[in-house]
């Protein structure tokens, strides 16, 4: 896979020299005799040396990722989506769809499935990889019958004490005539309230983009993991800058000021783990980045399947009771009188 | 959240309102001009007609301090939860403004600490907890105090086992507190939950606007879902999608006729009629809520 | 209210000598002079006698009626509906709309509401009186939103332990596309299960049409009432004529050998009671038909609210787990073998 | 509800099946004819390919024994409840034809005592509760002793904690048998509720057609919901809607895709795969069974 982002733009050339020298090379040893003794092993020092500073420069990148770099990485069309995960760490699945009132909304899948030999139900947003299918899907932007129809698994999950695992990756809810006709905002509300009181534990884990409302629909939960280069925000940076700052172009500010990071939102306390990605990014690896997250997920299940039920919901409305109250570590007490 | 309604804003304020919804009451205010029908109003009559204007209909956006003189009886509001002020937990800058220097014009201007005001009141001799949610303050944003305030309101009427209403009037989260404010959506309707849990009943009456993140929350969680006539009501405003799908809407759209006439709320009440439509609901409420309590308190054990 | 349906024939030429000899006795009245001394009081007589007469036949009419002709009554366009009884029972009532899903179904409508004191959500068919109305209500057949409805006022109704009453009066069940699409049968399927678990008590009364499914969605329940003259089956007179006589001009025959009257399931164990009607059908005093039916409403609700709700949920259970088992009274065991 | 169906089959089978489902296989049952593509089929071929036209995919009609072999494991089917045989409470007659003689010739006819078999079966090694409905007797329409034995299966079910399938194939409820037909529904869906506390799951697998009281109550309450490819699946059928609105329906009006489409149901399994589909089902829920019934009975107490 090409390094195809803005700030790659050194890996890229990197890339190239080694594509330039892995010809080279390759066209040396099948002229072994052109050569003078040593030049050819020179050439692959060359070329190993040049992987190796592909792999450095990638790691001294990824390790000072601007917030509005990590932007350009959740975003990546080839960042993996729900039906990667599932496919990667599921060994069996099988799709539940529909809301039983409406529709079937593509944007939001999910169903039954074994992860490590436990049953669970496993759903999130779907943006879809080809056009064919972002369409379909919506680009990701659920409607209220996705909404729903989440509700309607996890309510499942609960009838048979599955725990839920969501996968957030969504810039916002559908906006659109027929979102506000079939009630969005009660649907997204009904989640909300629904996900605070579901008597089976749910974990969240934010993969790409945690947009808004439309991201917050289906996590609420007992822990919210987020990927290492995911993002979390109450309005998209550019939504954000154009008010804000009254021009969109400002959208790598708010991404900085809004603090949407993993990292900002761990140090604040409002998530509960970040989830490394392979060394570029999840794009760069899907198997490793599966596997990584299986392993996440099952010790976080491990513990909170442990929990009894009423505790974990105690603990659950506790999590959320205590953002923002005055001794928030958030909020310093000096501004809040 | 917050992008949706300012558009929203400036598409029902085309002829005439200040954009954050005031309006600019004649020298003296002797007289006001209807935003929506032009027409010149006295400004008593005015006042006594709730705010309305006598030509159209139209509802005037009330202050969170009106909204409370309009609904309780006389003298019956304590509130509580007032010393708490937003801080600035993001140290948030925009356009060389500080969010700590916003906070402060806005409390200046309105006279409030925050875009929310609750407490506890009584309504036709019935008690009850009240939160009123104030557009002038940020457009009525809710931050993590808003949000905290609200969840109070909430906890107060669950331990107290009085009905709750909210008068929500809001653009959504509050942009300048991240991601705190989008999880006071989830904070309060957790705290709704519990409400629900122990048998008390939620009424919410959504006025002009209600989108965003409180639409999407604790203001379409009611057990009874009230608006005002004309109110826009919605996720998004209608601005925005239109934006976002390059088509006209229809002209209702996100209108309480439509949210009606969609099944998302109960019943659209004139601001004359409040008054006595809360009373009949807390009475009728009022008759099952001892049972509940009883009932509930034994359940949970 | 003139007497106007087919079997009431003799009764509406009666009315009518009735008003001519009412006419008679007044002009009279106004010209005593011209009478023979006896003749007016003779006169006065006459009409008491015919108006006498008439309560006779009336009552022997309605006393012997014919399955086909309570159809008649049932269906009668000045029966009173749902509103009417609201209006005319209930000391507070308030409206609630919608399903949060769709839209807000005419053809049901609800609320909160005070009867006799105590807090009830009381909601049910309404087919509509005038055209108008009676568009707007899809004449009571009731579309999947209207199902979901009544489901979300019975929860509101368990929520705050208040009773739940529901008024059944319907031909049936949409017939349309709409109602298909958005999926009658799961929306009446989901009530079923719903209603049969719902942790308060439900009492049902068919005040006129009990009409298939359509019916049945709403009105299960602890007990179910039927109104002297209201019919309750599983398919219209008409369709099983059509179906098992191949002309639904039979559908008289179908009237008389479904056993759809008040009478035939109270014999057959299948409803509870039987509320009078006031004579001649409950179109003729819709202020006193509400007022039995208040009474009757009434008394049912303090034998159910005083039960423990389990005791109440077990038995609204064998109520119906009864129904065809081979121990029931319908189905001889001679011919379960 | 029977006429809906009645009436949609007509339309289904206009192309020259037997208006009961039935086929009629040509002499010596060598070969069959589709009634959708009127492709000729090899008899043996056809049996081999799970009843299914190879041209066309249609899904011909099963009859309970063979909808039982096509998915238990070989000899592990054991019915229960066999000895229910419906009786005639309303002594139905309509045209001369008592419902008695109707029974009686059905029974002849199909071998079967009713319209459902139910029984306790295999899949793939899984113990599950099977219910299969048989089209061909009365149109698989629901009368007591149908409503009375898939009732008996559900609580066989609840009480072994097992999981419970039923293959629904039905126009609906039985008209000779009065109102007792339609309160099967409520029942059905009653015990379904009982199920369900136990944390049984309950598959429900739609066949050709499944309409009426059947669609309206425990086949639309499965929490997985499956369907046969090209099956009728509503309310009311097509015919009866068309006729009810004076208008023409899309093609696919009812059908198993509209339903999918919908939201209505999980998804549509090709005959040759729903062993398969439903082993993958039984091992998952298998999962999380026995923390279920532990925990649930632990709930209950
Ligand atoms: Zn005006
Ligand atoms: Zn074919």
């Amino acid at each position: 896979m090409a390094y195809d982002l803005d700030f790659e733009r050194p890996l890229a050339v990197l890339e190239r020299q080694i594509s330039e020298q892995e010809k080279k090379v390759e066209g040396a040893q099948r002229r072994p005799d052109r050569h003078k003794p040593g030049e050819l092993d020179a050439m692959a020092a060359e070329l190993a040396n040049l992987r190796e500073k592909l792999i450095q420069e990638t790691r001294s990148t990824y390790a000072k990722l601007s917030p509005w770099e990590r932007v350009q990485v959740a975003r990546h069309k080839q960042r993996p989506y729900t039906r990667d995960y599932i496919k990667l760490m599921c060994e069996e699945f099988f799709e539940l769809r529909g809301d039983r009132h409406y529709g079937d909304d593509r944007a939001i899948q999910g169903g039954v499935a074994c992860l490590n030999g436990r049953a669970v139900v496993i759903l999130g947003h779907q943006k879809g990889r080809d056009t064919r299918e972002r369409m379909e899907c919506n680009f990701g932007m659920a409607h209220p019958e996705g909404y729903r129809k989440a509700m309607r698994l996890m309510r499942h999950a609960e009838r048979f004490h599955m725990p839920v695992i969501t996968l957030i990756d969504i810039a916002g809810a559908a906006i659109d005539l027929e979102a506000e006709e079939r009630g969005i905002s009660v649907a997204i509300a009904e989640n909300l309230i629904g996900m605070a009181q579901l008597r089976t534990p749910i974990l969240c884990v934010v993969t790409g983009e945690g947009g808004s409302g439309g991201a917050l629909g289906i996590s609420v939960g007992d822990r919210i993991l987020m990927l290492e280069h995911s993002i979390y925000t109450v309005a998209s940076p550019e939504a954000a800058a154009s008010i804000l700052w009254r021009d969109s172009a400002f959208a790598p500010n708010a991404a900085e000021t809004m603090k949407i990071t993993a990292q900002d939102l761990l140090e604040r306390g409002l998530i509960e783990e970040i989830v490394p990605e392979p060394l570029g990014g999840a794009h760069r690896d899907l198997a490793e980045m599966a596997a990584i997250l299986k392993d996440t997920i099952t010790h976080n299940l491990n513990e909170l399947c442990a929990l009894p039920v009423n505790e974990l919901l105690q603990a659950r409305y506790q999590r959320y009771r205590a953002i923002g109250e005055s001794s928030h570590a958030l909020a310093p007490a000096a501004s809040v009188s | 959240m917050k992008d949706e309604t300012e558009s929203a804003l400036s598409n029902v304020n085309s002829n005439g309102a200040h954009p954050d919804g005031r309006v600019k009451a004649l020298p003296q205010n002797l007289a006001v001009k209807c935003p929506n029908c032009r027409e010149v109003l006295v400004g008593k009559d005015w006042e006594k007609n709730f705010h309305i204007c006598s030509k159209c209909g139209y509802h005037f956006r009330l202050s969170a301090p009106e909204r409370i003189e309009l609904l309780l009886d006389e003298g019956t509001f304590e509130e509580f939860a007032a010393d708490l002020t937003s801080g600035d937990p993001l140290s948030f800058v925009s356009r060389s403004q500080p969010y700590r220097t916003k906070l402060e014009t806005e409390r200046a201007n309105t006279g409030l600490t925050e875009a929310v005001v609750v407490g506890r009141g009584q309504i036709e001799g019935m008690p009850l907890v009240i939160v009123v949610m104030d557009f002038r303050f940020i457009g009525g944003s809710m931050g993590t105090i808003v949000g905290e305030k609200i969840t109070r309101a909430i906890e107060t009427a669950a331990d107290e086992r009085l009905p709750l209403l909210i008068c929500s009037a809001s653009g959504g989260a509050r942009m300048q507190e991240g991601l705190l404010s989008l999880m006071q959506m989830a904070k309060t309707s957790a705290a709704l939950g519990h409400l629900a849990d122990v048998g008390c009943p939620y009424i919410s009456l959504l006025t002009d606007p209600t989108t965003g993140g409180v639409s999407a929350s604790f203001a379409f969680l009611g057990d009874v879902i009230l608006a005002e006539p004309g109110a826009l009501i919605g996720f998004a405003g209608p601005r925005v999608i239109e934006q976002a799908i390059h088509q006209k809407l229809p002209k209702d759209t996100n209108t309480a006729d439509f949210v009606r006439a969609h099944g998302m709320i109960d019943d659209i009440v004139h601001r004359r009629d409040l008054r006595a439509v809360l009373g009949q609901l807390l009475r009728i409420y009022g008759q099952c809520m001892e049972v509940v309590t009883v009932e509930s308190s034994a359940a949970n054990e």
